[in-house]
């Protein structure tokens, strides 16, 4: 991490701050509409019928938070939101770290074609396979489900892929001294090059973590019952054209309820989602 | 550190599962899945029992849902499961799909003939329940019959109004004597009183939604409507193949054509800013159907409204030979699959429904569905004007597949005369061509 | 990520499969078998609900090929990736170039610029619906202080798919920004301080240095973007569903209506087999072109 | 009983062959020291032995029992890796620890261990600490105490002590070398550093490109090296070689002239030599001698303190290297005149083998 010397060696006087201003404006773009939405939740229902302009401007309200709290399902998909997300991101870690691990740094019959299977699979779009996907959950009667909620995803490669990379990184001395301190090929995983992943994990895991509780498709074709709707499904169910005249507030609410947790999920990660990439040279 | 973060964190999560678990629901009571559009509103009626104070349909379904839930003998618990209107029937055919059967689902009547194989017949289940069959208005008779039976509980006819900013039209020398508005004839009427209401107010005469998802409905529903006040059809050789440059088609067409060059009809409103747009005064007529009577009502009542100087409902206006206009209706259905207790749990709902029909009409502006309210609804604000649609409403007949799907695809063109500035005949061969790959599927 | 498994350390063992074992077979039960069947249902009559009715051979194809909202729908997913590849690739780059130093304000800007990846395409869309709202949205107020009207590029055929483009801009420049940030870190110092000895100039250095040292990063998040962009959906699906004029539907919204709305599930497989070839296409490309530079210098 | 025993050893790497059929002995307790170039396959012949790589033909015993074909936590060997290899997540302690647990003893004992191999090397203070809060030297200790407490039949060396600075690394010389002496173990040192091999060997094993060049006591290689290869690795400086063309013998030893024209007698039994082909003269920069003998001129003057090396140009241009005691020098571009001793040059065929004078005794 020398970079920060690195990029201030050659950085000063006007130049540089017709860049950060520009950085600046692009982040006020970026801010502003998150800005309104909170701004709109704040706002009585009945005032952004008619206006959604004029956020700054009383009159103001905790009603649609108040509201949330008194009865809303927001609680319960940002629940199953989470048990998908979480389960995913779980599950991923650990068979993409086995996986990675296997391609990494063991050797079996076979191993060349299997990745090179792995390889291939990155070019498969999750979406390009909903119909079938939705078609076998269907045969086997394991549509809302968590389980059905959670494997497809698994599936994909990304996470072996970034796994393996981060593996060959490591140095192979550590774990030949584990394997002449007698311990298994399982153990040499699970002991030593695991706790040595971490920033790896938490790299994969966010990255994952994200993708799951953002999905939007498979959810959606695949969660039928409202009770195992995830947050954006059960989100988009409320924004019918109906209730958006009639709650904006109450719905932005439900917007910044249901992103808060990730917000600050992500503000406290944040570190790892750079310096792990970074860790992981990609040779 | 991180280890035990996430450990802890998946922990936690598991244990409030385990917590939240359905089993918190008492043991007895047997469930019944109630699957819906209408929007959910838990802030505003969550809890609420109050079916008189109900606004909105959203208001009223909740509303009535919670009193059933509450006041029921048979220890019935209905979940409502509530699904975008957008993608409801996407949602809906998922479901079948995937075995989760719903025990009660709301369906539009024109969706009943592509859905009929998958719900119960229920002339039988009806009677049992309690619910008079006789009572059905002729058009909700029509609506559920499919080949001789009833496959559906009816619940509304809905329709579509021009709601009239009464302001604007005084304004624009639009009132008769009375304090009436003058609805148009003709086209040509139309798009004069267009440009009155421009000159005078430099607002659109008609505000129609058009941009979001579902909006191309009301396109589809206005094209309908002056279609059956021709008499014509889409179908006119059979319901294998629909024809879209009939004379009566592409007069249609025009009439959008002709309020488009006249900047008469706003462009590219989603249904919020529409209603916002209309309640704010930023045009005299907002298309929509009989269910935002009341919530017009209800702006007209506040004095700082622009439709305090008065609101007015009407059935879209005749602009060719007979008044008709299009006419769907909400039904209740149960999906086939459903065991028998959860089966008999539904009727008693039902039946509860049926009693409750005219809190619906009043809450959330429809028709009712019972012949023997209509004498009452009628009394209700604007109600008398609107009130004779299901003796000239129209819809297409059950034979008709893909309803929705023309409806859908016909809006979406007629959206693009509006929006995108197609001409009439542009707009007829496109939904010439999207008619045969409509009716391609089964 | 090129590069076939080198050796690993220890001799070869079939109890090694193991490691790989579980993640292969959820390879071959949800992805490999998923596009087997999805290959198989290309050819057929299915319907969701009313079953298997029997191949029809190319049909769904030729009835693709002469579908006008499809061959729409092809050109506004490629129009859409076009659009949003390169952005995601130049304003990362510059956000990554900008923000690389571990000062609390980049920090707090990171956040910023990264946040809105962590909401849901509902909550996004459900904002940017808002902002474009004609008229009354964010946009339409903004614009109006510049005295600019009528513009509003959800309504418009023109517009709206860069509308969505923007959106998806907006929501994910996150991932390519982080993985830049990634690529710049792993720079040498030295490289910097030797162009700072040789007085080299900012734009030198960045043509010169930076750029060259993360050729790969550039090439992989381009393939990324290319990948994640062709299924575009939830956004279009939301914001405009599709309109005006078909102009912002893209393939997955078709394949979507095709399967669940219309229930042709072999319809909606052969347009999902079109989408994976062009998206393979489009990836080969890129990575062949990528390739070849690299080869080059 | 715990000597090595490699058998007709072989290692290819697809078509690249690293190891050719190689065999070697190592009796109990001996420090064998695999001393040779970068790629010259030393490395690969220790992991062969630690079981980090597996063999392509041939066998490995140790004291006696077949190994090649055991886990490398089997053979009854520790290795201590170039870069430590500690465990970066673990404490001194686990660390040394980890091996004896996996192995199943007792934590009474592993404990015991433990505190004997850190008071050994003096580590007992940094038991508690992690990896990345030792310096260079500790680490290398602790990797050591690692290899220490599974008290393994072998020890193997995988050039441990590149990584320390100069200092450090002659002061880890002295303790390996008394550790050997203290443990009595077999040792195996993988190291490029012929000052390593020399001062801690008591057997060298000179390797290059796959093959063992000579296996010798240090002494025996320096004075006696096999080949051209093993003479010119070992010693600093390295060994002046000058082309030189047999002219004959005196009393049966060989009579060469040298480019320059100078005619060297040497000790070297003229029969023990092939016929003809170009030969080598080679001849250690101490027994160039500075005085009287052929003309040269001064090119390079280098002090390392205790002695001055002299790199001086003989008139057909070729170098030779020479030492003066202490700081006594001629200046760059002097004229000087050298003599080689004729006691101690080697002569080497074209195929690069040896030939010596007779051992003196």
């Amino acid at each position: 991490m020398a970079a920060p010397h690195a990029m201030r060696g050659y950085r000063n006087g006007f130049g540089d701050r017709v860049l950060f201003v520009a950085v600046l404006l692009l982040a006020a773009i970026w801010i502003a509409p998150i800005v309104w939405v909170v701004g709109l939740s704040f706002k009585p229902n009945d005032v952004l019928m008619r206006s959604t302009g004029g956020i700054v401007f009383p009159p103001f309200t905790l009603k649609n938070y108040a509201d949330i709290l008194a009865a809303s399902s927001v609680f319960h998909w940002m629940l199953n939101s989470a048990i998908v997300a979480i389960g995913q991101t779980i599950l991923t870690l650990l068979i993409a770290s086995l996986a990675g691990y296997g391609f990494a740094r063991t050797n079996f019959p076979g191993k060349r074609m299997l990745f090179v299977l792995v390889l291939a699979a990155l070019a498969v779009p999750e979406q390009a396979i909903i119909v079938p996907l939705h078609t076998m959950f269907a045969v086997v009667d394991l549509h809302n489900t968590y389980a059905a909620l959670i494997a497809p995803r698994l599936a994909f490669p990304f996470g072996v892929l970034l796994m393996t990379q981060y593996f060959r990184a490591i140095s192979p001395e550590i774990e030949e001294a584990a394997l002449l301190d007698s311990a298994s090929r399982f153990k040499v995983f699970w002991r030593i090059v695991l706790p040595l992943s971490i920033p790896a994990q938490a790299t994969l895991g966010i990255y994952t973590f994200l993708h799951g509780w953002n999905d939007y498709f498979w959810p959606l074709v695949s969660a039928t019952k409202p009770e195992m709707y995830t947050l954006t499904v059960g989100l988009a169910a409320m924004q019918t054209n109906f209730a958006q005249t009639e709650g904006i507030g109450f719905l932005m609410a439900q917007a910044v309820f249901a992103g808060l947790p990730v917000m600050i999920l992500y503000l406290f990660f944040q570190r790892y989602i750079v310096s792990a990439v970074a860790g992981a040279p990609a040779k | 550190m991180l280890k035990r973060t996430f450990l802890g964190l998946a922990g936690g999560l598991l244990a409030s599962v385990a917590l939240c678990a359905p089993q918190a629901w008492a043991q007895a009571k047997t469930e019944i899945t109630f699957a819906r559009f209408f929007g959910a509103c838990e802030g505003d009626y969550g809890t609420s029992q109050d079916v008189a104070k109900a606004r909105g349909e959203c208001g009223v379904m909740t509303t009535l849902t919670n009193l059933f839930n509450a006041t029921n003998k048979d220890n019935i618990l209905v979940k409502p499961q509530i699904i975008e209107w957008g993608p409801y029937y996407q949602q809906f055919n998922a479901r079948m799909a995937a075995h989760d059967i719903p025990t009660i689902a709301v369906m539009h009547s024109a969706q009943l003939g592509d859905y009929v194989r998958y719900v119960e017949p229920m002339d039988d289940a009806l009677k049992e329940a309690g619910i008079d069959t006789a009572d059905f208005t002729p058009n909700a008779r029509a609506a559920v019959t499919v080949g001789g039976k009833i496959y559906a509980m009816p619940w509304d006819t809905h329709s579509w109004l021009w709601h009239i900013n009464l302001g604007m039209f005084k304004k624009a020398g639009l009132l008769d004597a009375g304090g009436q508005p003058i609805l148009p004839k003709t086209v040509d009427e139309m798009i004069a009183q267009a440009k009155a209401v421009r000159e005078k107010t430099g607002k659109p005469y008609i505000v129609m939604a058009t941009s979001g998802p579902g909006d191309a409905a009301n396109s589809g529903r206005s094209y309908y409507s002056w279609m059956y006040d021709q008499n014509a059809t889409i179908f006119p050789n059979g319901f294998e193949k629909a024809d879209f440059k009939t004379p009566e088609s592409l007069a249609t067409l025009k009439a959008f054509e002709a309020l488009a060059k006249a900047d008469a009809i706003t462009k590219g409103l989603d249904s919020g800013g529409g209603l916002g747009g209309f309640l704010n005064g930023a045009g005299a007529i907002y298309l929509t159907g009989t269910w935002r009577i009341d919530d017009m009502l209800a702006a007209e009542a506040k004095p700082d409204s622009p439709l305090h100087e008065g609101y007015a409902a009407r059935v879209f206006p005749n602009l060719f030979k007979t008044q008709s206009v299009w006419t769907d209706n909400h039904t209740w259905v149960l999906p086939k699959g459903t065991p028998a207790p959860q089966h008999k749990a539904a009727l008693v709902f039902l039946k509860f429904l049926w009693d409750h029909n005219f809190d619906w009409a009043r809450g959330g502006g429809h028709l009712p569905a019972r012949q023997s309210l209509m004498a009452e609804y009628a009394k209700l604000p604007q109600r008398q004007y609107v009130v004779d649609i299901p003796t000239f409403g129209k819809a297409l007949p059950h034979e008709a597949r893909r309803q929705f799907g023309f409806q859908n695809m016909i809006g979406e063109e007629v959206v693009n005369i509006i929006n995108s500035g197609k001409t009439a005949e542009q707009a007829a061969d496109a939904m010439q061509e999207r008619s045969v790959a409509l009716l391609r599927g089964r | 990520m090129s590069g076939a498994a080198s050796s690993g350390i220890g001799r070869p063992s079939w109890a090694n499969l193991l490691f790989v074992l579980p993640y292969m077979l959820v390879l071959a039960v949800l992805l490999i078998a998923p596009v087997g069947l999805g290959m198989w249902l290309s050819f057929q009559d299915y319907d969701m609900l009313g079953g298997w009715a029997g191949g029809v051979g190319f049909e769904n194809f030729t009835n693709l090929l002469n579908d006008r909202i499809f061959l729409g729908t092809v050109r506004n997913t490629v129009i859409f990736v076009v659009l949003t590849t390169p952005a995601f690739i130049v304003i990362g780059l510059f956000l990554a170039l900008s923000l690389n130093d571990r000062t609390r304000r980049s920090s707090a800007l990171r956040s910023i610029f990264f946040g809105a990846s962590v909401l849901s395409v509902t909550i996004v869309t459900l904002v940017w619906r808002l902002v474009y709202l004609p008229d009354r949205g964010l946009l339409a107020d903004t614009l109006a202080i510049v005295g600019l009207h009528g513009l509003d590029p959800v309504v418009s055929e023109t517009y709206a798919l860069p509308a969505i483009a923007v959106v998806t801009v907006w929501w994910i420049i996150g991932l390519p920004m982080t993985l830049f940030l990634a690529a710049l870190q792993q720079i040498p110092a030295e490289i910097y301080e030797a162009a700072a000895l040789d007085r080299t100039s900012r734009w030198r250095t960045l043509l010169f240095i930076t750029l060259p040292s993360i050729r790969r990063t550039v090439v992989m998040v381009a393939v990324l973007e290319i990948i994640l962009q062709f299924q575009l959906f939830g956004q279009a699906l939301l914001i405009t569903g599709g309109g005006p004029n078909n102009r912002s539907r893209p393939m997955v919204q078709f394949i979507y209506e095709a399967g669940f709305r219309d229930l042709q599930l072999g319809f909606a497989a052969a347009a999902s087999q079109i989408l994976f070839a062009l998206m393979l296409l489009a990836a080969l490309a890129q990575m062949w072109l990528g390739r070849r530079q690299d080869g080059a210098s | 009983m715990s000597g090595l025993s490699l058998k007709n050893v072989s290692k290819h790497f697809g078509m690249l062959e690293v190891i050719h059929d190689l065999s070697l002995d190592i009796a109990d307790g001996e420090f064998a020291v695999f001393l040779g170039p970068s790629g010259c396959g030393k490395s690969t012949l220790l992991r062969m032995v630690a079981g980090l790589e597996p063999l392509s033909g041939g066998e490995i015993h140790i004291g006696g029992k077949r190994i090649d074909a055991l886990a490398p936590g089997d053979r009854g060997v520790a290795m201590v890796f170039q870069h430590y290899a500690l465990y970066p997540h673990m404490t001194v302690r686990q660390n040394v620890a980890f091996g004896l647990r996996n192995i199943g003893t007792k934590s009474d004992e592993i404990a015991r261990k433990i505190a004997a191999a850190a008071g050994t090397l003096e580590i007992a203070h940094l038991l508690d600490r992690k990896p990345a809060q030792l310096s260079g030297g500790q680490r290398q200790r602790v990797a050591i105490a690692r290899a220490i407490v599974k008290q393994p039949d072998i020890f193997l060396f995988d050039e441990p002590l590149s990584n320390l600075d100069a200092a450090l690394r002659s002061r880890t010389r002295i303790e390996l070398a008394r550790l050997h002496h203290r443990l009595r173990a077999t040792m195996v040192f993988v190291t490029h550093d012929q000052v390593e091999a020399m001062t801690m060997a008591t057997r060298i094993v000179v390797m290059n490109q796959g093959r063992i060049e000579q296996v010798g006591a240090p002494m025996e290689i320096y004075l006696q090296p096999a080949t051209r290869f093993v003479a010119s690795f070992i010693g600093s400086p390295a060994m002046n070689f000058l082309a030189a063309t047999p002219t004959g013998d005196a009393n049966g030893r060989i009579m060469v002239r040298l480019a320059d024209g100078t005619t060297v007698a040497t000790a070297i039994p003229a029969a023990a030599l092939p016929a003809s082909g170009p030969f080598t003269l080679g001849v250690r920069a101490e027994h160039v001698l500075p005085g009287a003998g052929s003309p040269a001129r001064v090119d390079v003057v280098e002090r390392l303190g205790e002695r001055t090396l002299v790199h001086a140009l003989a008139n057909d241009g070729s170098t030779i290297v020479y030492d003066e005691p202490g700081d006594v020098a001629p200046a760059i571009g002097d004229h000087i005149q050298l003599t080689i001793d004729p006691a101690h040059v080697h002569l080497f065929d074209a195929a690069g083998r040896a030939y010596h004078a007779d051992r003196i005794a």
